[in-house]
């Protein structure tokens, strides 16, 4: 099982997380993939710009406790996390998650567990920037929800 | 032997906290006894303004104790980072 | 809503089909991916190399269907599905879909159904070469399971 | 005045059923009323050899009629593309 967490300020390039996880791996049968981008409009305003906050060492450490909590609870062969920080533009790429395994149900399931248990509680912070000025987005009770699945 | 070091914690503030707090952290004296995660709160709202409402009875506020997510009773001990934050909004 | 099948034998570059559907589109928050790979076991055999058949027209219908499907059930803003066909070796991707949409829930969802649906309902058939010789791999109850959960 | 032409389906074979029957398709006569896939399928199965076996009542055929799957009762026509394969393994 490999598992992967990066935290970092530049854009990462889809293919190459993807292919990185496959490594030419013939045990892997399926590869589940989300990757969360900045929409240009939340909570009923326009969102021009994201400026996105982490507590450096306590994310790191949280997401790998996220994509180890997954490769126990499901029979996978590799997972993995890259989050952005920093200033991001409507449409750029925010989060990507990558699991690999023998077959689709167990990676689309550690997938979507991935991303719930880390919307909810891996320390990341998104101010918005609108018409209105900058504010912090407030957490859902649609993402506890989402990660009480689990 | 005492350890002459005095007894502090480091306390972070995040996001909106830092924001509102006007700093990202500060060293907090601690007493001499153990004290748990729900005094530091009371401490610091105790100190009005921002403190008085940010920290505020029902407002949501998240306690890490060494990059470890902390309960009121949590008990807090010399050399410990204590981080405040709001829930989070990542992903 | 935009929707894109292709069958075809070549290789498809999974981060070019993934930028595709994105192409700047910033009501995107939710981009779900699955790419299916050929594996070197199966059924409890080596298995050297795999052919892809399908079904010229009928192929293409159906995976139209069930993209159109998934648009309809659920609120999302595009479907791709790319299958490939002829001779693959182990660690070779077969298939992709990519699902875009505002929110994760109905990606990950209508990204999961398309791969039910697709297993059980799109004309294609693999003939596996294994040590013993070739054979026509076998449907599985359990692929039937996931498409009736839908 | 009667069609000229002969009514006739394009009948198609594909995967394990092609390789099975050496061929990927043939015409086939209608008879004069219209038939059902099942009547199509019991007349195949009565050639005997490769047909027998593979058209045998329980075994997992699937039947297309012009790209869309059909029943054993979905009635076909002249000019008709009947197509017959094993269950689909995509994916």
């Amino acid at each position: 099982m490999g598992t992967s967490v990066r935290v970092q300020s530049a854009l990462f390039e889809i293919g190459v997380e993807i292919d990185r996880m496959r490594a030419g791996d013939a045990r892997i049968g399926a590869i589940a993939t989300f990757i969360g981008t900045v929409r240009d409009v939340n909570d009923a305003a326009q969102v021009s710009a994201l400026e996105l906050e982490h507590y450096p060492g306590m994310t790191e450490q949280s997401l790998s406790d996220i994509a180890d909590d997954a490769a126990r609870r499901w029979d996978i062969l590799g997972v993995s996390i890259v989050h952005r920080v920093g200033k991001l533009l409507p449409a750029d790429p925010i989060v990507m998650v990558v699991v690999t395994s023998a077959h689709r149900r167990e990676a689309f399931a550690a997938c979507e567990f991935v991303m719930d248990y880390l919307k909810t509680r891996a320390p990341f912070w998104k101010k918005e920037s609108t018409p209105a000025g900058d504010r912090w987005v407030e957490a859902h009770a649609s993402d506890d929800d989402a990660a009480a699945r689990w | 032997m005492p350890d002459p070091r005095p007894a502090t914690l480091k306390v972070v503030y995040l996001a909106r906290l830092r924001e509102a707090f006007g700093t990202a952290g500060e060293d907090w004296p601690l007493p001499d006894t153990d004290a748990a995660v729900d005094s530091l709160v009371d401490a610091l709202r105790a100190r009005g303004g921002a403190w008085a409402l940010e920290l505020a009875p029902g407002r949501a506020v998240r306690v890490a104790v060494n990059h470890v997510m902390a309960s009121p009773s949590t008990i807090v001990r010399a050399g410990d980072e204590v981080a405040l934050f709001p829930p989070v909004t990542g992903g």
